[in-house]
């Protein structure tokens, strides 16, 4: 691997911090939030093949095989969820979605 | 080699796994609605497999992937308890509600599946897979009344901050195996031994929110008065029981294997979250008027003393984490028995106004639902005091005594809004008229409240059962 | 130093394209930008020697996953023209948190050591001379073949979710009830409204119709 | 064998009284309390009489343990000494005739069997005082006739008036009482027993006991001196606990007369001359009694000489005659201090029945201003009642004189400056005694009559159920000053109370009729001077007393008040007391001990409310808090770490 | 020493029995109502057997638990099922026997939901028993804290108008002190390796634990105890408490703190309960005066007699901390005493309420003239309550004080003030109740006493006198154990503190203050 770990971390963490980012700025669309959550993955996912490369292990490689299985399976849930949502509610504005609290 | 113990030791999970499937496709093939042939099958499925986790023998397999020990089989047997009774409370629940869907059913088996796998966890990938397996499962059941806008809101919500929290998990278990080099308990045990790096440490931090997430403990809490509260109620008692235990074996079983050197480490965050669960559980249940979000803010405040065994990291500690459980996802249950019981003119009731009177209308009823609450409370002689004691006794043991001050301290808090609701039932006036609920549910009421009763005069076997599991774990 | 550059060009883009994702005006915009990140990231998975998984984040994420969002994005047809409020007032906050966040990740970065021995463990060392497609396949289907299988019922499982959640079936919403249809009163679904002259009756409000 | 018969006939005849009546009837429970009385009575005397034949030194008749803690061990028993015996022979015969005049003078009461059940279960109380033989028991008979005297000032329960005086008595009682206890507790602490043998054998080695209290240090003896001397003050009203024994008198007059007059008062004066062998070795305690025994005298003396109610004057004159007994006791005379209170028991029985007998005649006409004339309707109220006047002023050959005058010559042979003290206390008493006590007599029986027509036509005298006891006490009153004197306080009086009074035989005892004859004469001629003044006042200047209050405005006021000292408790203790028991009951503990609690709930109910807000249902916010936990866990573990 | 059988499990368990057969009741509710009410009582009155047999049977030369029992319980830690009794603890369960009986019979006048009143009723009696006999602190704690059960639907459901703010502050109050003991006994649990309370009772602990753990026990025991400030809750459970809850409250269940004060802070804490002396003296003498004068402003016969409570508690912690035999045995015998007496005056309450009367003194009156044996009893147990000589209050109120005076001469003097502020309250009730004339009209037409009421209070009546006549058929029950304390504390605490003066001839016999 020519490129330092490092530098792969910091692109993961930058990475990490926007999908964060992304959920909790977001006040509005409720795809987007999912989204900010693929980009979180992504990052772990960075950080996965970056240290399978460093360590020479293919455990990282594996384990990126799996959480990609796994956001796969969770974008189609997610969405269904939206989608049945959208359907009850009329509409997938993050502000809406308070009709229980306290 | 393993080869031979794989299958014998698996047979549990394989078995959840074939039937679930089976039903499935049982469920879709056949014309009629078949929910309550497959629930039925589902409940003596997991009635089966409870069996078969004392057959399966005590193993590592797959380079030590997948474990099961005493431990193991002790939080399956209370994942099993409490999904059983979930699926018994939803026959009648679902099909009043018009959610009478086969495959409720099976989505449980198969999030039984994925909690197993989570308590038998040997490796950080086991352990992601089952908590997602077991997360999916449980996203769709929050949102399987899929025409109610609460249910729906329950899934959303659930299903966006419990992904959050699987990211979280996922990114801390990236930082865990990148510096440790290794996914494997044991191996990781060893690689910890010495004074850990800050990636590691940030690792475990991240798992360690992730897990939190599952058992809801302050302040990773945030979904669950929500979720409590939208979610069909036989699906909330799912919520209430089965994850959490999974989710708690689950993190004992990493804090106290693979990052078991570390304890100095985590000590302080595991006593934190239990200070804040056990506060903020006590403090925001007393102004509830809805009952399910009465049980979200107590379950709060429940895993906050179940987290006092984890954070004393003792033996004791974990047997006192065991007991408590065992004895909560009773309680629990029961408590949403009754929930459930709560209907008038076909119309599902969540108030806890209405059960005003409810002592002179239906006295069984009334003292099933006082004894749960006074155990909820800690009072002895019912069984939630026992679990109390023993976790507060073990942290005293291991000094941590100042926790175990604010642990009682809270518990008279608390103690306040369960009495409130036995002030509803027994001193207000009123008529309930509630339905005369299904038998499925008034089994589980009386089970549960008999149980809790009467724990005091057999305390035995489960206090044996959960020493031996704590022994399992800790060697 | 070659890779080096092209690892600063993609990840910037990679970067820029996912603030791009979660600040963008509109949802299909987003889903595009995604798109692109991930077409980045797979590039640096390729960089780091992960050949075949940068090759299923393309076709797996962006061939379906991604679509499967702007599917929905489409399906839904956000109003996104009144997005976007509210997040000026957040920005501050967020931002500390972020910063904070970031720095703390940081540390990791500058103070991070691989624990003594580390390498000592690993469970599946690469192997040498093989192709990663291979090597991934070796350790996939032998020492991890519990976890691929978990790995299918959680497909199993969305699959279900997707199903149970979303399909409708036609004939059933025409069955009657009949349990529903006995226990239905009067008072309970019928409203006698007194409605003056000039003045509409009042609907109400969906959250108070159980 | 008869002191127990002296002692319990009655309690039986307090039982029989008191639940016997649904199966005697009226009139027999009151007979049976009265024979059961007469039982006693004899029993005192004979028991009394037997003891003085075999020469005594009988030991003490245990009954029963009564508490065995530690070596706190009082038991319940009779004591029988010359002491116990002569008070037991002179409250059973007392007790007695006032039962057999109750019974006249209560014929017209609904509930008299109560009556006589309150005054038989009296009378046995008195007797366990008088016979205790440890300081506990002597504390139940102190504070069972406390209780009684409680009952019956409040017997006529409808009067508001009869209440309030009841609960006074009772209370004022109690403080002296909690002083009793405390000196009790004290005794036992110093002589790890409290039988009277055993304290009295060990004081000896005690006398160099200190006890340290208000910072300083006192002999130990001295202090359980005061402190008994308290109780005592409170039961036989000494001035500052005296007030409660005016206003004793709305209980029916034979009450006054047993218990207010004859007996229970002098349970002080009992308790003080019991306890002899430890007070000779606490001058300083001694000293104390003196002082307030000569300045109660002088007090109540001079209070009686304005007072208008015939009880009222006749309860001042008993404080009065109790302060001369303890002027004795502390003296050291302690014979001289028993003679007078035999004496005093039975003069002051008189003149109390005696004015029961007017009372009755008056149709319960209580104000000598209302009276005046009433010698010729009343001849033989009128010849007792000269009787008991004589006796109490103190003129020869009547009882009062010979114990009085032991008791001033004591007090003069002294020497010291607080017997001179005593002594002129008592010299200026004798005269104001003389004087209101006369006034008295004068203004109801001689004088023209000032009785309301419609009472006077009913004026008659009393039956002879009333008559009989008077008579008979009359004779006492008369007699009993020198047929005792020899033995009390003549020559043999050491053989006489033996070892049950200590007073060693060159004591004062010795020295009274070694006195100057100015000195010896000077408490009969200060009778004879009031005796003179009243006449002067009554008879022969009827318009001198207005004038002479006039001119005297501000002194008669005072002493008209009773020294304001009713006013002054009301205004220092019993309303700052109400006062503050309401404040302390609506800010104490309403406001301020309930405050906490109340305020930790509505606390923890804002607490709650303030957590709810939290959780507003967004979900962007729920994951910036599931964010901020996770970067405070963050920066929590790197920081601790 | 023992009988053949469990003796103590047969009485604490004998109540559940009854329980389960009242819970098996059929029939309309007034046959229901009829036969709980006689299933109660003959289940009480069979437990009053037992006590007596057990007290026949009982050894009081033998200072330690005696009809002993264990059994494995909560395997794998050493709890055990341990009960037994010494005298402490037996006349403390001969109490519960004696009073509960009445306390039924008291309840006849309840009406509304007979049956589950008995229940709780029972419930309560067995827990009670099980407190007094658990000789192993977590029996004990379990048992201490289930009180709160039964007492919190007693008070809720039968209670008077402010039933639910009453039993909530109880239950909270109660609850809040007694979980503070719970960490403290299981720190003590693991200090001592055991929970048997004679293990735990020979263990030392290192002084300044004890003030932590003294400050939990009275936490708990001064609440349950009422010490003043911690009182407040009591007033308002007794005066909205129905007749019998009532009396357990006040008789029985008030004495578990004192109990607790004598059986676990003063034997296992001796330094600190030493330190604290002075600290409890204060709260005591406090309590005897404050709650004296608050006593004297009420205008409600129920509050007044609720205070008056207060106050006797007073004394009682007084004499427990004197660490004297004298006190201690006072204590223990004001306990006794208290128990009787204050059930007589709330039996007296309830006679007036069930007559339809209310209990403000303004609305009192004159009954002495109707009422006439209602009046002597009334004013019999005002009077030992009052501390008068020849009735119960008597004994204890003067070992308190020859106690405190070997302490202080200040405790003895002021705690010594019930004898006239207490005078001066109930003599003030006696007047509003009794005397004076018929405030309103309906008060001359009442009657005296029925049989019921008879069968209740003639019993009282004779105990308050045999007590206050002949103790020591009382006080030589727990003399033994009662010595063994005081010695223990003695050795324990000698080289720390200064003892209580002993009297030497000739020399100075007494320190002011300590």
């Amino acid at each position: 691997m020519v490129v330092p770990l490092s530098h792969f971390l910091v692109v993961a963490g930058l990475l990490l911090v926007m999908g964060v980012f992304g959920i909790f700025m977001n006040r509005k669309n409720i795809i987007i939030i999912m989204m900010s959550i693929e980009l979180i993955l992504l990052a772990a996912n960075l950080n996965f093949v970056a240290f399978s490369g460093a360590l020479h292990d293919m455990v990282g490689q594996v384990f990126t095989m799996f959480v990609l299985t796994v956001a796969a399976a969770e974008a189609a849930i997610g969405l269904a969820i939206v989608v049945i949502y959208s359907r009850n509610r009329g509409s997938i504005e993050v502000e809406d979605v308070t009709l229980m609290k306290g | 080699m393993d080869g031979l113990l794989i299958l014998p030791s698996l047979l549990p999970e394989l078995a959840l796994a074939i039937c679930g499937m089976a039903l499935l496709v049982i469920g879709v093939l056949s014309k009629a609605n078949v929910f309550a042939l497959v629930s039925y099958v589902a409940v003596a499925l997991f009635a089966a497999v409870g069996v078969l986790v004392f057959l399966a023998p005590t193993c590592e397999i797959y380079g030590g992937l997948f474990v099961t020990t005493d431990f193991t089989r002790f939080a399956d047997v209370l994942v099993l308890v409490g999904a059983g009774a979930a699926l018994v409370l939803s026959l009648d629940y679902n099909v009043r509600e018009d959610i009478a869907r086969f495959e409720f059913p099976v989505l449980v088996v198969f999030a039984v599946l994925g909690m197993f796998f989570m308590i038998s966890a040997g490796d950080l990938m086991t352990l992601y897979l089952g908590f997602e397996l077991q997360s999916l499962a449980m996203y769709i059941c929050a949102a399987i009344a899929r025409d109610s806008l609460r249910s729906t809101e329950a899934g959303l919500k659930y299903f966006v901050l419990g992904a959050l929290a699987s990211g979280l998990l996922v990114y801390g278990i990236s930082l865990v195996y990148g510096f440790a080099g290794t996914t494997d308990f044991v191996d990781l045990a060893k690689t910890l031994s010495g004074t850990p790096g800050y990636g590691t440490v940030i690792g475990i931090v991240f798992v360690l929110v992730g897990l939190a997430f599952k058992i809801s403990a302050a302040p990773f809490h945030m979904w669950t008065p929500d979720v409590y509260e939208g979610a069909p109620t036989p699906v909330t008692a799912l919520f209430g029981t089965a994850p959490k235990v999974a989710a708690m074996a689950l993190l004992i079983s990493v804090m106290l294997g693979p990052f078991g050197h570390v304890v100095g480490q985590w000590q302080a965050l595991i006593e934190i979250l239990s200070v804040i669960s056990m506060c903020l559980g006590c403090l925001a249940a007393i102004g509830q008027k809805n009952i399910k979000r009465l049980m979200a803010y107590s379950s709060i405040g429940h895993m906050g003393y179940a987290l006092i065994g984890l954070a004393a990291g003792t033996v004791a500690g974990v047997q006192g984490t065991l007991i408590y459980l065992s004895i909560y996802i009773v309680m629990s249950l029961g408590v949403f028995a009754c929930i459930i019981a709560m209907r008038r003119k076909g119309i599902a009731i969540e108030t806890i106004a209405d059960l005003a009177g409810l002592s002179t209308q239906r006295p069984g009823f009334a003292a099933a639902l006082a004894v749960l609450m006074w155990a909820m409370a800690g009072i002895p002689p019912l069984s939630g005091f026992f679990g109390k004691l023993y976790v507060f006794s073990a942290a005293v043991s291991a000094g941590l005594t100042p926790l175990a001050v604010i642990g009682v301290l809270t518990t008279v808090v608390a103690a306040f809004y369960y009495l409130r609701v036995i002030k509803v039932m027994y001193f207000d006036a009123g008529t309930p008229d509630f339905d005369k609920s299904a038998i499925g549910v008034r089994l589980v009421m009386t089970v549960a409240a008999l149980a809790t009763a009467l724990f005091v005069f057999m305390p035995g076997p489960v206090v044996a059962a959960a020493a031996d599991a704590a022994k399992a774990l800790m060697g | 130093m070659l890779a080096n550059f092209f690892f600063y060009v993609f990840s910037a883009i990679l970067l820029v394209s996912a603030a791009m994702v979660i600040t963008s005006r509109n949802p299909v915009h987003s889903v595009l930008f995604l798109i692109l990140a991930f077409i980045n990231a797979a590039v640096l998975f390729l960089m780091a020697g992960a050949e075949f998984l940068a090759l299923v984040l393309v076709i797996v994420y962006v061939g379906a996953v991604a679509v499967l969002f702007l599917f929905v994005v489409m399906m839904l047809d956000v109003d996104f023209v009144a997005l976007r409020e509210g997040f000026q007032k957040y920005a501050p906050v967020g931002a500390l948190v972020g910063v904070v966040l970031f720095v703390e990740l940081a540390l990791v970065v500058s103070g991070w050591t691989i624990a003594p021995g580390a390498t000592g463990f690993l469970e599946a060392p690469m192997p040498n001379g093989v192709t990663n497609t291979v090597a991934l396949g070796s350790v996939l289907y032998t020492q991890y073949i519990l976890l691929f299988q978990i790995a299918g019922m959680i497909l199993l499982v969305s699959m279900i979710g997707a199903i149970v959640l979303t399909l409708r079936d036609r004939k059933r919403g025409k069955t009657q009830n009949m349990r529903q249809q006995h226990e239905r009163m009067a008072a309970e679904t019928l409203t006698m409204v007194n409605v003056k002259l000039g003045e509409g009756a009042k609907m109400p409000a969906p959250e108070d119709v159980v | 064998m008869l002191t127990e018969i002296a002692v319990f006939a009655p309690l039986a005849g307090a039982v029989f009284a008191g639940l016997g009546r649904p199966a005697l009837g009226k009139q027999g429970a009151i007979w049976v309390s009265i024979l059961l009385m007469v039982v006693s009575a004899v029993a005192g005397v004979a028991d009394f009489y037997q003891y003085e034949v075999t020469g005594g030194g009988w030991a003490p008749l245990h009954l029963a343990i009564w508490v065995s803690v530690g070596s706190f061990t009082p038991d319940w028993a009779l004591r029988q000494d010359t002491l116990s015996l002569v008070v037991v022979a002179m409250v059973s015969v007392v007790s007695m005739l006032i039962h057999v005049y109750s019974a006249g003078y209560m014929a017209h009461d609904k509930t008299v069997p109560r009556f006589f059940a309150y005054l038989s279960l009296f009378t046995f109380a008195m007797l366990m005082l008088a016979t205790a033989n440890n300081l506990l028991q002597l504390f139940f008979g102190w504070e069972g006739v406390g209780l009684v005297s409680y009952l019956l000032i409040g017997y006529w329960y409808e009067k508001p008036s009869a209440n309030a005086a009841a609960i006074k008595a009772f209370i004022v009682n109690r403080v002296g009482d909690l002083a009793f206890a405390v000196g009790i507790a004290l005794t036992y602490l110093v002589f790890n027993t409290i039988d009277f043998d055993g304290i009295f054998a060990a004081v000896p080695a005690h006398l160099a006991d200190k006890y340290a209290l208000f910072g300083s240090v006192f002999p130990a003896l001295e202090v359980i001196g005061v402190l008994l001397f308290i109780g005592a003050m409170g039961k036989s009203a000494q001035i500052v606990l005296h007030t409660w024994l005016a206003d004793a008198m709305e209980g029916p007059t034979p009450v006054s007369a047993l218990i207010h007059a004859a007996t229970m008062v002098a349970a002080g004066v009992f308790l003080v001359v019991r306890m002899s062998p430890l007070l000779n070795h606490a001058p300083g305690a001694l000293s104390f009694v003196t002082f307030i025994g000569a300045t109660t005298a002088l007090f109540a003396g001079t209070v009686g000489c304005v007072q208008n109610d015939i009880k009222r004057i006749i309860a001042y004159s008993t404080c009065s005659q109790l302060g001369y007994m303890f002027l004795a006791a502390g003296l050291g005379a302690y014979p001289v201090a028993m003679f007078h209170l035999i004496n005093h028991a039975f003069f002051k029985a008189l003149l109390f029945l005696a004015a029961g007998s007017v009372i009755h005649a008056m149709s319960d006409e209580q104000d000598i201003r209302k009276m005046g004339g009433l010698g010729r309707k009343l001849p033989i109220t009128y010849g007792v009642m000269l009787c008991g006047a004589l006796a109490l002023a103190g003129i020869p050959p009547f009882s009062g004189y010979f114990s009085k005058d032991a008791i001033l010559g004591a007090a003069f042979a002294t020497h010291t400056s607080m017997g001179f003290y005593g002594w002129a206390c008592g010299v200026f008493t004798a005269g104001l005694t003389a004087f209101y006590i006369s006034r008295l007599f004068l203004l109801t029986f001689h004088t023209e009559s000032r009785v309301a027509p419609e009472v006077a036509a009913h004026v008659h005298e009393s039956p002879v159920t009333m008559l009989g006891p008077i008579v008979l006490l009359a004779f006492g009153a008369l007699s009993s000053g020198f047929l005792l004197r020899n033995a009390f306080i003549g020559h043999g009086f050491a053989a006489f109370w033996g070892a049950s009074i200590a007073v060693d035989p060159n004591s004062i005892m010795t020295q009274i009729d070694g006195i100057p004859a100015w000195a010896a004469m000077s408490p009969l001629a200060a009778g004879i001077v009031g005796i003179g003044v009243a006449a002067w006042f009554y008879i022969l200047a009827p318009e001198m007393p207005a004038r002479a209050a006039a001119r005297f405005n501000g002194l008669y006021l005072f002493l008209l008040n009773k020294w304001y000292f009713d006013e002054v408790y009301d205004a220092l203790l019993v309303r700052p007391a109400l006062r503050l028991a309401k404040l302390i009951w609506h800010v104490g503990d309403e406001q301020m001990i309930d405050g906490v609690p109340n305020g930790l709930a509505h606390l923890t109910a804002d607490a709650s409310s303030q957590t709810v807000k939290l959780q507003t249902g967004s979900i962007a916010l729920y994951a910036f808090i599931m964010l901020v936990g996770l970067l405070g866990f963050l920066s929590l573990f790197l920081w601790i770490r | 020493m023992g009988v053949g059988f469990p003796i103590l499990s047969l009485m604490i368990f004998l109540p559940l029995v009854g329980v389960a057969f009242l819970a098996t009741l059929r029939g309309d509710e007034a046959a229901v109502a009829r036969n709980a009410r006689w299933g109660a009582l003959w289940s009480s009155v069979v437990s009053l057997g037992l006590g007596i047999f057990l007290w026949l049977k009982f050894d009081p030369s033998v200072a330690g638990y005696q009809f002993a029992e264990s059994d494995t319980w909560l395997s794998g830690l050493d709890v055990q099922y341990r009960v037994g009794v010494d005298g402490i603890s037996l006349f403390l369960v001969e109490l519960t026997v004696f009073l509960s009986p009445i306390a039924i019979l008291a309840s006849w006048s309840i009406t509304r939901r007979v049956r589950d009143f008995m229940i709780f009723f029972l419930l309560l009696e067995s827990v009670t028993l099980g407190m007094f006999c658990a000789t192993d602190f977590v029996i004990f704690y379990i048992f201490f804290e289930a009180v709160l059960i039964p007492m919190y639907f007693i008070i809720g459901i039968w209670g008077g108008e402010r039933r639910i703010y009453a039993t909530v502050k109880f239950f909270l109050f109660t609850m809040a002190g007694s979980v503070l003991m719970l960490v403290a006994l299981v720190w003590m649990w693991h200090n001592a390796g055991s929970t048997d309370l004679t293990v735990l009772t020979r263990t030392k602990i290192p002084p300044d634990v004890q003030t932590w753990l003294f400050v939990a026990f009275l936490a708990s025991f001064g609440v349950k105890a009422a010490v003043w400030p911690l009182h407040t809750w009591l007033p308002d459970a007794y005066a909205e408490a129905p007749l019998p809850g009532t009396i357990m409250l006040a008789a029985v269940l008030s004495k578990m703190g004192a109990y607790g004060f004598i059986r676990f802070a003063v034997p296992m804490l001796p330094q600190a309960s030493q330190a604290a002396a002075p600290l409890m003296f204060a709260l005591g003498v406090v309590a005897v005066i404050y709650i004296s004068l608050v006593a004297l402003a009420q205008t409600d016969m129920k509050r007044l007699v609720a205070y008056s409570s207060v106050a006797h508690m007073g004394v009682i912690v007084i004499g427990i901390f004197t660490f004297t035999v004298e006190g201690i045995e006072g204590a223990l015998f004001q306990m006794l005493s208290h128990g009787i007496i204050i059930a007589g005056l709330f039996v007296c309450t309830g006679v007036l309420l069930s007559r339809g009367e209310d209990t403000a003194l303004s609305r009192l009156g004159g009954l002495a003239a109707v009422m006439p044996v209602f009046a002597t009893l009334l004013m019999l147990f005002s009077l030992a309550s009052m501390g008068l000589p020849g009735t119960s209050g008597f004994v204890g109120e003067i070992l308190v004080i020859v106690g405190a005076m070997k302490v202080n001469f200040w405790v003895s003097l002021l705690g010594g003030m019930g004898m006239v502020l207490g005078a001066a309250f109930m003599l003030v009730m006696l007047r509003a109740v009794l005397f004076d004339k018929f405030t309103r009209p309906g008060l001359e037409s009442l009657k005296d006493l029925r049989p019921a009421e008879y069968a209740m209070l003639v019993p009282l009546a004779v105990m308050t006198l045999w007590l206050g006549i002949y103790p020591v058929s009382f006080t030589h029950i727990f003399d033994g154990p009662v010595t063994a304390l005081v010695q223990a504390h003695v050795a324990a605490v000698q080289p720390a503190a200064v003892l209580p003066a002993a009297v030497q001839p000739g020399v100075a016999v007494a320190m002011e203050t300590k």
